[in-house]
């Protein structure tokens, strides 16, 4: 086994089971970070290696450890997968498999959570049991998109490992040029402000969608996130292709006793501070001391409702707004989500079928305008949300803009 | 293999929910009515029918050994009926109905090393990505930046010391899987790509990689007989594009990488309207084990944040009420000339009016 | 004829204003403390040192006859010690430091037909362009336009019956010389230039007419052996930038122009920062002598600006306090595909947020 | 003399001299235009050349009558001039000319105007008598760069007439790739507002660029407007490429009993609702029924000054803001004046001299830097502010951004 770095500080081997030789080696820069009180990823990798022996992971840690030492990292990319599916699986092999042959393979299954994160223990045991008879044992909770990540396995155990979780429920995740993995908020699970089901949504349309996940087949990653209202707890804005935000289009609800307690508790100061002169659209205001609320101009930003959560909530005629086209930097440079249903009512099976036959129309639309590579944004950017709106007939209303165009530069009909 | 396989696959995509479901939240869904913060790391919902559920909050490694992850659950079993969530900021979360019981929760996790806290005006976990662990395209390791800047802002973690709600994200290229945030601490890749023209004619579909960049820096080029491509220096500002459609058009580089540090990103509507984060320190250098200079200055911005920020004004809402001329002078940080954007849409980031702030003699 | 001319060029710049000013501005240039607007179309200036002007304020047709300019220069010099100035909106203002000429200066304005107003919270004098008198790409005439719009707010011209300032621009083509403006009136031609191949080739530099186009509508196409161009329909916009280097690209059409009504336009930093006029009626006829749909238009906008905006609140202020959706509703104007931004900054426009507004029962 | 539209009725007809035959002839659509109580240009007109019989002006409302029928304008433009001089006039000629012979010519003349628009009744007197002397005696007071523009006249009297006005103190202004015109607002003359002496430097600085002004080098118009203070009465940030916005830099100047009498006499809702919460960036605050400013947080948007005149000016430390690249909407769209010089004292020549210098910097700059018909806002959009700011020399502050950079995409040195 490869020995590196004899001159480190060697505080790994402080853990070292008295007098026995260390099943590690030594690894003094990533040893830095097992101090401090921030829980630590060295030392766990550390514990579990000794414990489990296992060579794969003393091989991660002398390439990390490496990695750290000559700041470059060196897992190369490729193809691994399970029968019938075409992604849901990144693939790393080690650049170095000379100097680091028991890191030859470190592959990563990434399997869909339950929505809303929620768990119970025993789902959790078997999966942390099958992982550790198959793979390394190491487990990203959560990945960015959402997903578990069953970090490090070779690819001889992937459908094994695979086979042995999917009838313990669990399925892979997206990668590639497919439907990506959900994310919801905790919604009405335990949130006060949830507007509709989060989790109901998102187990209804990933498993629509499954097959859309696990077979890669889109111009490019397509990504749904579920937040209950337009607090955005799952970031779906930002970094989403679809962000579904809960929302309310009748007045706030207001609990006058409440507010009265909530007023003499914080003081008449700390309403007009923090509450009124806070608000976005000006919507709120004073009069004889109470809170007045102009739901006509409000623009359900949360913000005094968040504040006076005893007092207000969101009104009863609640549903969601879908906003499309959020992404990250890449290429043309981050974007948010554009509003494109103001409103959509979610209640019964059918609303949720609705919701989903226009979640097709709109990934039909990308698939057939949409370039190789290119995020629903940047097809509805290039082309025109006039033509976006065209194509999967919905009306253009002032809602999907900040302002109307300040130019003439558009085609009139002559 | 495919063979002596009995099982069939079955598509079932996410996990069903309904049976992870504590009792008390299964019986009050959708029928929360408020929420309060007893102590830092503690919330208490209370449902319509008069119903309390109590939540533990705790910060993890978000790299988690099964090790730990079972630890969690003796914990969850013990005192949460078997019952446990996690954030989408990879925290776990602890539901008890029983008053009684939190401070026992609390005591048990510690004891497992995991702080408590991340609820309410507060620093939570940092949203990160891969790196050296295992990405492909990794500038440096994002684990290991986290852990620094966690130990470091370990009180504004389990204490609430701050105006509002602090996100902290760090990503290991600019392609920022980490996403936007109050504070994004994001390294970039500083030098072109290079080519290994006798491999990538034989690895890449050229056509493909030339569509990819966003800049057209790319053109085809014939090296002696062989079909490659060529970057235009000039033109080249190291996205990384390429790189996810040739591994060959290799951007990593012991050297030449630098941390950014971006402020003001929300994601949130309240009250302003989401925001993108913007870039207010460059060049810091990429340091491992430590990066103690990236984390100095992630230390001077959240000290300015603290004292001159207002109850529920996020980071960037501070920063728009006091100007960015005095954001640069209480945090000492230096704006220059690369801080003015010359992407796409630079022209709507200028200042296209004459309304501007000057520090007054006593401030000067 | 530059043989028997003995006079030389003097390249003197702008006219003198030494001699232009009267005395009591001479003295007290510079040292002007407040002032006060005693009625619609007064201004009162008190200096420094307790001096006191009168300003009375008049709207001209600006393409004035020398009969109409030597009647103000009399009433000038019979008040006003034979001085005068014109305001940036083509309004004349005549200036005294005694009260007591003040009705007289009014009555002799009114009396030579000029209306007095424009002062303060009010519409004041259209600021116009050229038209078919005399542009050569003009789609409309604009000084007809401009008569027949404050025909109809002459009212709102003489009186104070506006929450604000409200500035109206109106122009005779897309390029929009009559500039940004609370209410700007703009027509547009609407299809592509047609060319004469036959005299494209003699008259104009190609290249140069190429380079031109914004949108890269315009190539190089040989006509029965002549050197010509050709222009794709689907890109072109009409907005007539090719015309301005080359005639022979014939936008001008008698029958393919319409009228758009652009509201929000602010020049001022006062409040919000300066803003661009956004579109919010389109295809209006081009419909002489008397654009009777254009102006029908601009009384409805000025009449929900009227009951609906707040003291000192600029018209596009209004909007965005209570949103584009309430100002389509209470307009009654349509809001189109055409008016969401498709062009280079159009994301820029969109609205990446969750916030949105919804007319309540009583409002539906 | 063409004769057109007998059918018209004739309304012109009523002012011609009783029983004689009118001089004009009938232009039933231009008279709509006499009616209403808004002063009428065509009245004006008419009336004009029945004194004067001036047969272009006959033409030019025959062919003006005919534009209005048949929706279309019948100029076309040429190249017309005074010795040593390459601009200035607007050259018109009728692509109707056998039908109008009487409006062959209709060339303009653009006057520079004198500084803040302020003239005495001689000035003004001469220039109508040059005016009807050599041309048709119709006069644009003011045109939309500040010009007097002197409408209607034929080739061969342009150099005598401007001989004769130039004589009287008026130079021409500009027109085609030259430096324009300039507009100043009233200012110090007249505005209790004004921070520098906004005609002093207008009258300096374009003399100064007179040559460039008459003999057209440059890549395309360039303007100067000169705003006393952020009123920007000039409307310079969006109609100029160099605005010149009077700035103040330390307090505003408060007379506590102006200020009291404003508020007895206007109320405290008043000062609340339509001062303080005006405040564009929260400056203003309420104590003890008191007007507090915090003027390090002000951003000189004039506001509370405009309201409160009586009890609010600038401060005492007064100069200009520098903004630059304005333009209306040709090509690119309508773009704003971006800051670049936050302040920048003007007080004696050789502020002046130094505020010139600066120009000229910035427009060799633009000249050596930018194509063929791009206004300087367009150079710098294309090229970068970094780029521009470098090659003037001028150090970058976040004074010139609403906010910084939020793409990653610009390159760093290796
Ligand atoms: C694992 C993860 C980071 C993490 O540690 O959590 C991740 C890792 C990678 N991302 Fe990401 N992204 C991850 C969430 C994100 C997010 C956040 C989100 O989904 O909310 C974003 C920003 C939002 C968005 O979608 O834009 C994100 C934006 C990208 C992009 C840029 C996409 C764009 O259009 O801008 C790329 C580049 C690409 O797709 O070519 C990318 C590409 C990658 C690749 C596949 C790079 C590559 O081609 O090898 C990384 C694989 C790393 C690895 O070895 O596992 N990743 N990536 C996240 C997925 C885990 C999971 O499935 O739960
Ligand atoms: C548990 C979690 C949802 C989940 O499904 O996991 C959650 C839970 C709650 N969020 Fe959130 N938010 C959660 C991530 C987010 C995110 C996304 C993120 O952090 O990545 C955001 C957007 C952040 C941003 O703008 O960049 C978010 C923006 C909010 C806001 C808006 C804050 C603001 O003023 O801008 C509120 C309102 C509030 O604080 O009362 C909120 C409020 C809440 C409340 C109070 C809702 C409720 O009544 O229960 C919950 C506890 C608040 C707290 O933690 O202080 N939550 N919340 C997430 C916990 C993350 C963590 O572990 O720290
Ligand atoms: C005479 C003139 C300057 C000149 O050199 O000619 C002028 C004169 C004054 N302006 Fe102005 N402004 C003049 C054009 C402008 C323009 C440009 C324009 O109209 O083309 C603007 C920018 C308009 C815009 O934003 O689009 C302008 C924006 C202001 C403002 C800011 C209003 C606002 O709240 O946005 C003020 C402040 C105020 O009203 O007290 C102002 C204030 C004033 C004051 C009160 C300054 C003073 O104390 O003397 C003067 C009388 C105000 C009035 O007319 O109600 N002046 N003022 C111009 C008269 C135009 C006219 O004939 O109606
Ligand atoms: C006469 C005038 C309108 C008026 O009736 O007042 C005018 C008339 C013309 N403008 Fe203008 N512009 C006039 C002020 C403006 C303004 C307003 C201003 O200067 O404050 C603008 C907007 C501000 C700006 O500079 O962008 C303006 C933006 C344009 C443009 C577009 C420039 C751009 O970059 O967007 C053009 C097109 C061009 O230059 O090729 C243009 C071109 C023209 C031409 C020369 C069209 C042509 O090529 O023949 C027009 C000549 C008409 C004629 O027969 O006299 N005119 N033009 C104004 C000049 C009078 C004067 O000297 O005082
Ligand atoms: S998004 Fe809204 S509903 Fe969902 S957890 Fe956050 S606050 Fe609650
Ligand atoms: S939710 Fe937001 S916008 Fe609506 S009233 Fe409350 S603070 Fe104002
Ligand atoms: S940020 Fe870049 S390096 Fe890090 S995980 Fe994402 S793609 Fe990989
Ligand atoms: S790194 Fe980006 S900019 Fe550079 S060549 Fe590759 S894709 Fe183009
Ligand atoms: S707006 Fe167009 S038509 Fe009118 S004067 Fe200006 S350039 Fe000529
Ligand atoms: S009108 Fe404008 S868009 Fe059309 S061809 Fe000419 S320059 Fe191009
Ligand atoms: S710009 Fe300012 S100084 Fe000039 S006139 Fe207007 S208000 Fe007065
Ligand atoms: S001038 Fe404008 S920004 Fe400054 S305090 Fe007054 S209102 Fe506020």
């Amino acid at each position: 086994m490869t020995k590196i770095d004899k001159d480190g500080d060697g505080a790994g081997g402080q853990e070292s089971p008295a007098g026995g030789e260390d099943f590690l080696n030594p690894t003094p820069m990533l040893d830095e970070l097992e101090k401090g009180p921030w829980p630590s990823f060295v030392r766990g990798l550390k514990e579990m290696a000794r414990r489990t022996e296992k060579t794969m992971l003393r091989g991660v840690l002398d390439q990390l450890e490496y990695s750290y030492q000559t700041k470059t990292g060196y897992w190369q990319g490729g193809m691994v997968s399970v029968l019938g599916y075409g992604g849901g699986i990144i693939s790393r092999r080690s650049m170095l498999q000379d100097r680091f042959p028991e890191a030859a393979e470190f592959h990563t299954l990434r399997v869909q959570p339950s929505p809303g994160l929620h768990y119970n223990t025993k789902m959790l045991r078997d999966l942390c049991d099958s992982w550790e008879r198959h793979g390394s044992g190491l487990i990203a909770l959560h990945g960015q998109t959402g997903d578990v990540m069953l970090q490090g396995i070779e690819e001889a155990r992937v459908q094994d490992c695979f086979d042995e979780i999917n009838q313990n429920g669990w399925d892979l995740g997206g990668a590639g040029a497919a439907m990506r993995t959900g994310v919801s908020c905790v919604g009405p699970a335990r949130c006060e402000h949830a507007c509709y089901d989060t989790l109901r949504l998102h187990q209804a349309v990933l498993s629509h969608f499954a097959g859309e996940v696990h077979r890669p087949q889109y111009n490019y990653k397509f990504k749904f996130k579920f937040s209950g209202c337009p607090n955005d707890c799952s970031n779906g804005i930002f970094r989403s292709d679809l962000a579904v935000i809960g929302m309310w289009r009748d007045a706030i609800l207001v609990d006058e006793e409440a507010m009265a307690a909530w007023i003499s508790k914080n003081g008449l100061d700390f309403l007009v501070n923090n509450v009124i002169n806070r608000c976005p659209s000006r919507a709120l205001s004073l009069a004889e001391g109470r809170l007045v609320i102009d739901n006509g101009n409000c623009v359900h930003c949360m913000h005094c409702i968040n504040v006076m959560t005893e007092a207000l909530s969101p009104g009863r005629e609640r549903g969601l707004a879908i906003l499309l086209g959020g992404k990250n930097t890449l290429k043309v440079g981050a974007m948010g989500c554009t509003m494109i249903v103001p409103f959509f009512r979610l209640e019964g099976q059918e609303d949720i079928d609705r919701f989903i036959a226009l979640s097709e129309t709109i990934i039909e639309w990308w698939n057939s305008n949409g370039f190789d590579h290119e995020r629903i944004g940047e097809t509805i950017e290039r082309l025109g949300l006039k033509q976006f709106l065209a194509g999967v007939g919905l009306p253009a209303t002032p809602a999907m803009v900040s302002r109307p165009r300040s130019n003439p530069y558009y085609k009139s009909e002559y | 293999m495919a063979m002596k396989r009995e099982w069939q696959t079955v598509e079932s995509g996410p996990h069903d929910y309904k049976d992870a479901l504590h009792p008390v939240v299964q019986k009050n869904y959708g029928k929360w009515q408020y929420h309060q913060m007893p102590r830092p790391g503690v919330l208490k919902h209370v449902a319509q029918g008069g119903d309390v559920l109590y939540t533990v909050r705790a910060g993890t490694p978000r790299q988690d050994s099964v090790d730990l992850i079972r630890r969690i659950c003796d914990i969850a079993d013990k005192y949460c009926d078997g019952f446990l969530r996690f954030t989408v900021r990879n925290n776990v979360e602890l539901m008890t109905p029983d008053e009684a019981k939190v401070a026992a929760i609390i005591k048990a996790l510690t004891e497992i090393g995991l702080p408590v806290g991340g609820v309410g005006p507060c620093v939570t976990s940092v949203h990160h990505t891969q790196g050296w662990l295992h990405c492909d395209i990794p500038a440096t390791d994002a684990s290991g930046v986290v852990k620094s800047i966690m130990d470091s802002l370990y009180d504004d973690f389990v204490k609430w010391r701050l105006p509002s709600k602090v996100r902290i994200s760090t990503s290991c290229c600019a392609i920022n899987c980490g996403g936007q945030a109050d504070i994004a601490i994001v390294v970039k890749h500083t030098r072109p790509p290079r080519i290994n023209h006798e491999k990538i004619g034989r690895i890449c579909e050229l056509p493909k990689v030339v569509a990819r960049c966003p800049v057209a820096a790319i053109r085809p080029m014939v090296v002696d007989g062989r079909q490659s491509l060529t970057v235009d220096q000039q033109k080249c500002m190291y996205c990384g594009a390429c790189f996810g459609a040739c591994p060959v058009m290799e951007i990593n580089h012991p050297e030449h990488s630098k941390f950014g540090i971006w402020v003001g990103g929300k994601n949130s509507n309240a009250r302003s309207k989401p925001s993108l984060g913007c870039l207010v320190a460059q060049n810091l250098p990429n340091n491992p084990p430590r990066w103690p200079e990236v984390n100095e200055v992630v230390g001077r911005i959240l000290g300015a944040y603290r004292s001159e920020g207002r109850p529920w004004e996020r980071l960037g809402e501070w920063i728009e009420r006091v100007g960015w001329s005095h954001f640069f002078k209480s945090t000492d940080l230096l704006f220059t000339e690369d801080m003015i954007d010359n992407y796409r849409h630079a022209r709507m980031t200028f200042n296209q009016s004459a309304q501007v702030r000057f520090p007054q003699r006593h401030e000067r």
